[in-house]
């Protein structure tokens, strides 16, 4: 069984979710090595996906991530905004009006998603951003679609463990993109805020598989 | 956290209506999607000017905009620049059918968010060049950064391509004249304190009673690096002389001269710094022709101040005198 | 105690030199003894006005002094009015045979410096009017206080009799229009945090995370009461209705509104403060004609504002519009 | 054996001792019901006391008082300033040209100059001002010099501790004078700052006395 619009909702609304529990800690690591505002500023975008979802449900995953990239790109601002919309609407254009995605299409879609972001930030793996994240993530979710046994729950895990460990592993780094490369060494020693919401974001993905 | 506000998260929203109204004779305020206009724009035949960024930094960018400076500001939220969808419908409001120059501080935020608007205004019909502003000596300007921040050179940006825009100069022209401000423009800060982002709740880092941060910016991030509290002399030389290097000031240069302060720092303590910046000047044969001295790129209530010197020519320096009426700026009408 | 100074007792007079050669433009620093005059005093069958007080309350005095306001200012020592052995010669600068008014924040040191050096003026052969504001409702105007102090009026008073003077009329005309603005004008302030004297190093008063001080002054005293902290729409509330009280403003009204920081408060949370006020003027059916907002009489780095209202006529709007070129205030010119 | 020009100049050094040394104490009293300035103005006004005795010194106990009154007049400000400078010039005044001070003379001076601070500031007794000190100074020299012993140390002592009490009576009274009084109720409970340099100005004529 593959995922379909309800899963898309309910993984958006997890989400959501995440990102007021953890409103302040992603304030405080953006505290810590840029501006204090990541986790104010994903908190509103991710308020104002659930706001649309509940005005005009979506037909289709694809439909679901069109509707929160255009949402977050138009709420979150900062660095953070233009990247996540991109994204999402990379994610959405990737899955096209499916109805059902198959651990292929999944993998695709994550990938897509990175892309965007690398298109947009220009940042490389090892630069203490989000895309340390991504990077792992779409790499164990095609791993595990390669796998071929067919089980998105899988891919879906396999994806936010890689991106939980991708996050961790910006700790030490100096960071060359985004607004911690202005602290130049001092920026070791953190964890990337956005690293840690793209990990609380594909965390989601997969609880709301479960 | 003890500042006069209401609900954390309503700070933009309700400074903007109070700016609107205490300023109804020279703006008007859209508030769904947020930003501020000039109030007769767009004006016939003018290249329009907008800028924007995440407040906190007031009086820019709104009380720069009037007769001879900004046709429109866009507010984000606290330090979080704005979005295409605010952008974009200001930079449609404020086009006269001349082009639209987007000044635009070197922060990845705002350079995405003002890239996106551009793109989609472009594809209305509206020519849109964009000023990138980065004159903070701070920050290396490398491969391995994000590149120089804009701080206090914006305010001169907007102000001389302001006055080009508001002679007829035309779209590249405009661009030209800011891009010409920022290339002999540099800046670098110190903060005495940190600020307190509203929704945050806590300070933006901390600083013990004998420490100040070198080459901060205007987000209350931390500076380069962090040094024992010294005086007001030895934290000018400080600050300017990477600005000087930098810029390769030398003896016979004609210079505007700029001390900012943070937010919390009183005017007098500017005017301190002040001095001995113009000492330090007029020891190198260099000639300042021109002063700014205030709160104008502001980090809430941060403590400290920037300095920002600018190479001046005739026709910046002429530019710079034309007339202009913003809240925060006012001379000549 | 971090600040942007030297010498904690150099304070005054290295910020009065970096501030004259800041607005070299405008005004002429006298340094022995110390005070600051517009650079063309003094100007011909013109009447001279000088003001002056204890130093931290930049912009006031000596950011007033130009074209349409101030003849003199006489900075005293951080929050000490200055001497009649400065005020003497300021006043004699500035005379060009029309007489001198001396505008007087009403406190006891202000006053008694103020009455020497008038009685000695006019030894001296000057003609001298002495106005005295005392716009702060929140100090009782009994037998049993020194009297209501002089705040935020004070700087509605120096512009609007400036532009009499400026306009030509006669020493008592000058001095009876700076009465009317006194007469018509009432302010109230509120403190979240104290400042710190250079001299004394430590923090005016003590004040905790959750309160405030109300009827707060401008030399970092503590006020009338403390209170728990508020939201800004409740602290405007607080200050706004006495003042509205006192001044007996009624529907129909036309008045002046100014929000003023104390130095160290954000300019967006003046405008929320503003915002709050221009609303229940308007619930009431006042009509704010005209405003200000900014730091134009603070306690060095304090945190908190004071509110102001002027009750206008034609002839006070008028004044109040004419053109003004200090460099604090500059509209006109 | 009265009082000489060597006495005033030794009065005058002393006092200004006592402000250096009493600078921060009295800075402090001032910060409680005032503006924390009355320990610096009283210091830098006795600073350039020494100066311009340094500079032309006086041949007379009354030319020494009036320079004083100059020197405090010019560079102290605030309330301070123009009180003092009119106490020590009516104390000047009261003593002439006299060189050689007797009890009488000594009790008129200090009469004179607690008459100038009530001319020029208007307060009365009880008001929590420097005249709650001089007053009881005034009444004690009086008395000592009507006890008429001709002992002009006696007189001083007397009114040193006069003006000592005096000003620790100030405690508990609403200030009605001053900065102060804005402060309303608020001001009891703390001592005058201008009643303590009062005494401690008086408590140095004892002492260059001894
Ligand atoms: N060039 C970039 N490429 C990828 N991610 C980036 C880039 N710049 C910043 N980021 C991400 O954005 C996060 C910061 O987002 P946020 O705090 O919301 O925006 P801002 O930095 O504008 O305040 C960083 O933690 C980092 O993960
Ligand atoms: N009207 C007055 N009459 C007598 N003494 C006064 C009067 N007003 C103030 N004082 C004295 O002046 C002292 C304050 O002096 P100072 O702090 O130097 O001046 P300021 O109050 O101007 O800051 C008070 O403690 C009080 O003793
Ligand atoms: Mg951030
Ligand atoms: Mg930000
Ligand atoms: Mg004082
Ligand atoms: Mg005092």
């Amino acid at each position: 069984m593959g995922l379909d619009v309800d899963w898309a909702v309910r993984w958006l609304t997890l989400s959501a979710q995440a990102m007021a529990d953890h409103r302040t800690e992603l304030i405080e690591l953006d505290r810590a090595i840029g501006d204090s505002d990541h986790g104010e500023n994903m908190d509103r975008g991710f308020k104002a996906v659930l706001a649309k979802l509940a005005e005009a449900p979506p037909a289709t995953p694809g439909a679901a991530l069109k509707l929160t990239a255009m949402a977050l790109m138009s709420k979150v601002g900062g660095a953070a905004g233009p990247l996540y919309g991109t994204a999402f609407l990379r994610a959405a254009t990737s899955l096209g009006d499916a109805t059902d995605i198959d651990p292929e299409a999944l993998a695709a879609a994550i990938q897509a998603a990175r892309d965007g972001i690398v298109a947009r930030g220009k940042a490389e793996s090892g630069d203490k951003t989000m895309v340390d994240a991504w990077t792992p993530a779409v790499e164990a979710a095609a791993a595990e679609a390669a796998a071929g046994n067919g089980d998105v729950l899988k891919v879906l895990h396999a994806t936010a463990e890689a991106a939980e460990a991708g996050a961790v592993a910006t700790d030490p780094l100096i960071a060359r993109k985004g607004r911690a490369s202005y602290l130049g060494e001092r920026s070791a020693g953190h964890r990337d805020p956005g690293a840690v919401s793209t990990a609380l974001i594909l965390r989601a993905a997969a609880g709301a598989a479960e | 956290m003890k500042k006069l506000i209401n609900d954390p998260r309503a700070v933009v929203d309700e400074s903007v209506e109070g700016f609107g109204l205490a300023h109804a004779d020279i703006v008007t305020v859209s508030t769904e999607p947020k930003f501020i206009t000039r109030k007769d724009a767009p004006v016939a035949g003018k290249v329009g000017l907008v800028s924007g960024g995440g407040s906190g930094h007031e009086p820019l960018h709104g009380g720069f905009v009037g007769v001879g400076m900004l046709d429109a500001a866009v507010p984000g939220a606290v330090f979080t620049s704005p979005t295409p969808d605010q952008i974009i419908p200001a930079t449609l409001a404020v086009n006269s059918g001349a082009g639209v120059v987007h000044i635009v501080k070197n922060y990845t935020g705002d350079v995405l968010n003002f890239e996106t608007a551009a793109e989609m205004a472009e594809a209305e019909g509206v020519q849109v060049r964009t000023v990138l502003v980065n004159d903070d000596v701070a920050v290396e300007d490398s491969l391995y950064t994000a590149g120089r921040r804009g701080v206090g050179g914006t305010v001169l940006v907007e102000k001389i391509a302001g006055a080009a825009a508001e002679r007829g100069d035309d779209l590249d022209a405009v661009a030209a004249i800011g891009d010409r401000v920022n290339q002999n423009v540099r800046s670098m800060g110190v903060a005495l304190s940190a600020c307190t982002v509203p929704h945050a709740g806590v300070p933006s880092f901390d600083l013990d009673e004998k420490e100040i941060e070198i080459g901060i910016g205007i987000h209350g991030e931390p500076g380069r690096h962090r040094i024992p509290m010294e005086n007001a002399d030895g934290i000018t030389n400080r600050l300017l002389e990477p600005v000087l290097g930098d810029l390769g000031i030398a003896s016979g240069d004609k210079v505007l001269l700029f001390v900012n302060g943070m937010g919390g720092t009183p005017q007098s303590e500017l005017y301190i710094v002040y001095r001995r910046a113009a000492q330090v000047l007029a020891d190198k044969g260099v000639s300042v022709e021109r002063s700014l001295v205030g709160n104008y790129i502001t980090s809430l209530e941060m403590q400290g101040c920037s300095i920002t010197v600018l190479r001046l020519d005739d026709e910046l320096t002429g530019l710079w005198d034309a007339p202009v009426h913003t809240a925060a700026l006012r001379w000549g009408i």
